[in-house]
């Protein structure tokens, strides 16, 4: 199978394995950017959900797209805790959950996953775009996923417009000032700073996007 | 602000926490796969309660388990709800047959996990279980959106009260219903002279100069307002109390029970020169005080903070008040059970 | 180190304290003409128990006053032991006509106004008035220079069985012999990652940079010994542990109890670390842990400290240890005895 | 009465009174000086005595020499507390009691009034000459007043040579290192300061000598 195909539960966990590496390189400046205006601790819970997810991922006697994408969330919504973690496992859980009955995940099926996702994190979180969030990062994600689909774009180029569009949406955090979630540690700080959760959705989505385009060329 | 902790490894913070005060009092609690339960469990038949929430606010949750207390407290990350499995784990551990409580300290992560550990529960065929949402901040939101305010530590009285009422055999609903109505005649107002550094990553949390204060702080130093310089004592208590005695609004012959909580590094010096000012804003009100209690029982790591809490109570919630409890981080001794001739 | 305190006149900083602590626990203490007296006395007949002391440890010792603990506390000023007259007030409040013991915490002042207490008191005609000298920091002195040592938060462990002891009608003769086989059975050394501000002054009190560590502190900051970086919560316990250990030395077989105190600001999450890592190495050596205490018990304001002390026990004085003892800042529930039930 | 027959209890009420304010003008500076080896609150506490001492003084209504130092040693002793405060009490009061019986004090009265506050010092608080203690100013004051006393010096003139003892013997406090009394903070700090309670009894002589000259002039 070619990533025109789609990607079967061993690329997922690729995925997954250099979304967490990318992570880890990250942590630092994630905690920063939380420093801001939160409590300075997202890249440290982030790494930790994305160790657990490394560790659980590998260990999987059989990596369906569903069960890699399940275990992650698990590993959010167990060991990352809070609203953040509740969220980001809620989209993996749901973006999992979109997965299931299919051995490989095309630009069309990321698309409707994707959908899904960032739905249940609005649902659930009650931020809307604008607010400062991980959801100004996973709108215009989910849009472009979409949009690739329709294009009938092949999921390596799908994902490659998905990251690119989430990190245009992480990046337009920085001038939004914060007014959702636990109210904020000093919201003067945080203008000017880009929003760590959405930060964390544009790393995990470009990751996805390098892993997979490493996919087609190996 | 110290920035060095006494710890080992940061990532092993919460467990080798939870080891350790478990160690310290074996007969009031144990360990139990992460969380921490009661030696002596409560009666079959009784409704058990328990509650979720982040670490780094120690006296509180772990020193709150015990008879007349919690069943079972679901320890998270620092500053950080535990996920909603956690959760699910802590109702089937507090289950005595007749229905589990979980308390929600009004937070946007304690509320979203325990909602999904409600859903959790459901799908695992559990259920007889509720959630009591519990707030009592008013520097969080102001009058008439009372919903949107924060938990924080006048949610002490919640417990208390609470804690004895399970154990007088009351159904869940009852439980739920009684937890609901302390929190409606509980009012809290907070404020801190330093920030604190998280203990994992050893960043301030917000930033406070010496000789600065803050009114209308955060149980994990949240604040939206500026700093003003330090005033006295008497002023700080004038200013905190007017705000708290107007919200409700407490009114003369109501019977009150105050909590003057220290966030951690306060001095109970500074409480105790806060509490008499308060108690004779009190009398002056005509407003009676049934019990009072200064000290420590929920902190934000080591801020010098403080918060002042109200409990309008009446004979039924008084009595449930007064009743005993023994938790490793508080204990109440009925008044006059207090002999101790052997 | 935070320098602005939440106080009223620097001057009233302990009348305004007392005060405050007084209409807190009406219950238990009240305050008369400068003394923390217990509320209901003790019965006629039993040795009464007096502490005098500098303020600014609280909840030391205005907390330690009630049934099954203190008579009497005659505070002083800041840091600063009470003179002689208002300890010999404190002699006669605490009078049951059986005769007083004065417990003197070893330090200069302290001593230096208890022995002119006790001339002043014989002056009056008042006899029947003993004190004991209790020590336990083994910073202080080293081994065979016991009595050169200062009291520090290990006197935990006197007052309580003390105060159990008197409870059961024992003499002055042997209320004193107590006191001082438990201080003999009793070790602590203490440790500070900051030091703190006299509240009167502001001034800081020693100097120990963030990040920095002094082991050996005394009470009032006190300290010989140069800063240490910091270093983890294990290896702080290995180091100060065996140095305790081999001072009495405790030894296999040994059942002791514990106390991990706060000077102030630690975080119980730091002390309960601390407790692991001792249960640990108590265990390895076979000592066992009768019962462990973590809290803010003796403080030096709110300096990051916290003392390690260990009591060696037997039948006699473990049973005295576990009776119920209620003070504003301390209680004492004996094991089993918390049932809830109404 | 003139100087040279003594001070009578109207002179020494206005010697304490005077050396109240004396105090209350160096107290900042008494601070200072405890907090290089101390707890820096030394000006506090003397400050807090001698002001007791000025109000309980000044209400006297039958004062005598040795009523006035009666007076002012429970300042010391319930007002200051401390070692200190039952140190400086206690050399009041052994100085008021061997004034007892007299209408005024002369050189005589006085060396031996200060001897005897100086071994009750010396006998309480154990510090030896060297220590770095108010013992180090006292033992050349008590000499010096001796000395006046053995040469028929005028009350004046005894004191000013006691006042001038006790600031050299607390100037030499300087170069010692503390060896007694409550452990020291940081012993290193104290070298090169003077020592506290040493500098309160050369300002406690040095107050008595000048208003008891104000007198003789006026
Ligand atoms: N209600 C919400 N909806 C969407 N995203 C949220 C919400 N609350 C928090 N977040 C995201 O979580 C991030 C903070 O995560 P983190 O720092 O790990 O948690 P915490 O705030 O508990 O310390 C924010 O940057 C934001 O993107
Ligand atoms: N044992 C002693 N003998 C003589 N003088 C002493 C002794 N102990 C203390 N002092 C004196 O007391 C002074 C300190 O007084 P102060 O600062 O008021 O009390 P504290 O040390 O209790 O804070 C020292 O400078 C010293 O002169
Ligand atoms: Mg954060
Ligand atoms: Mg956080
Ligand atoms: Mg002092
Ligand atoms: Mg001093």
């Amino acid at each position: 199978m070619s990533a025109r195909d789609g990607l079967d539960g061993e690329d997922w966990q690729r995925l997954v394995l250099a979304t967490a590496d990318a992570i880890d390189e990250q942590a630092a400046e994630l905690s920063r950017l939380d420093a801001a205006g939160g409590d300075g601790d997202h890249g440290v819970n982030v790494a930790t959900a994305m160790g657990h997810a490394r560790r659980e991922t590998t260990d999987l006697d059989d990596p369906t797209p569903a069960a890699v994408l399940s275990v992650t969330a698990r590993a959010f919504l167990d060991e990352m805790g809070g609203a953040a973690g509740a969220l980001f496992g809620s989209f993996f859980r749901a973006v999992g959950r979109s997965f299931n009955g299919h051995t490989a995940i095309d630009a069309a099926q990321l698309a409707d996953a994707l959908e899904a996702g960032t739905e249940t994190v609005i649902s659930r979180g009650k931020a809307e775009p604008g607010d400062k969030t991980m959801v100004d990062a996973l709108v215009p994600a989910a849009a472009a996923g979409r949009a690739a689909a329709e294009a009938d774009s092949s999921i390596v180029d799908a994902l490659g417009r998905i990251a690119t569009a989430a990190r245009e949406g992480a990046s337009s955090t920085s001038t939004m000032t914060p007014s959702i979630g636990r109210a904020r540690y000093s919201e003067d700080r945080s203008l000017g700073v880009q929003d760590p959760g959405a930060t964390t959705v544009a790393l995990i989505l470009e990751a996805w996007a390098a892993a997979s385009d490493d996919r087609s060329k190996s | 602000m110290r920035t060095a902790k006494l710890i080992n490894d940061p990532a092993d913070i919460v467990s080798e926490m939870l080891e350790g005060y478990a160690a310290a009092y074996p007969d009031i609690v144990r360990l139990d796969d992460g969380l921490i339960v009661r030696t002596e469990p409560k009666a079959e038949g009784k409704v058990g309660l328990v509650i979720g929430n982040g670490s780094g606010h120690e006296p509180a949750m772990i020193g709150w388990v015990g008879p007349g207390l919690f069943d079972v407290n679901v320890p998270g990350p620092i500053f950080t709800a535990p996920g909603p499995s956690k959760l699910v784990k802590g109702v089937t551990a507090a289950d005595r047959g007749a229905g589990v409580l979980i308390c929600v300290s009004h937070h946007a992560g304690d509320l979203l996990n325990a909602e999904m550990a409600l859903e959790e529960a459901a799908d695992e065929g559990i259920d007889n279980v509720e959630m009591a949402v519990l707030w009592d901040d008013v520097g969080s939101a102001p009058r008439g959106r009372e919903q949107e305010r924060r938990g924080s530590a006048g949610l002490f009285f919640v417990w208390k009260i609470l804690g004895a009422y399970a154990e007088t055999g009351a159904t869940l609903s009852e439980c739920k219903a009684m937890a609901e109505q302390v929190r409606d005649n509980t009012r809290t107002l907070s404020a801190s002279l330093t920030s604190s550094a998280h203990p994992v990553t050893r960043q301030p949390i917000g930033e406070i100069p010496d000789g600065e204060m803050i009114i209308g702080v955060g149980v994990h130093g949240e604040s939206g307002t500026g700093t003003i310089p330090v005033p006295t004592a008497d002023e700080t208590v004038d200013l905190m109390l007017e705000h708290i005695l107007d919200d409700l609004p407490y009114e003369s012959d109501d019977e009150v029970c105050v909590l003057i909580n220290n966030a951690g590094a306060l001095t109970v010096m500074e409480l105790a020169i806060l509490n008499r000012r308060t108690s004779q804003i009190l009398a002056e009100r005509d407003i009676r005080v049934h019990r009072s209690w200064l000290g420590s029982y929920a902190t934000t790591q080591d801020s010098a903070g403080f918060a002042i809490s109200l409990c309008r109570v009446d004979e039924e919630t008084k009595r449930l008040y007064d009743a005993p409890a023994v938790g490793a981080g508080v204990q109440f001794t009925p008044p006059g059970d207090s002999t101790v001739d052997q």
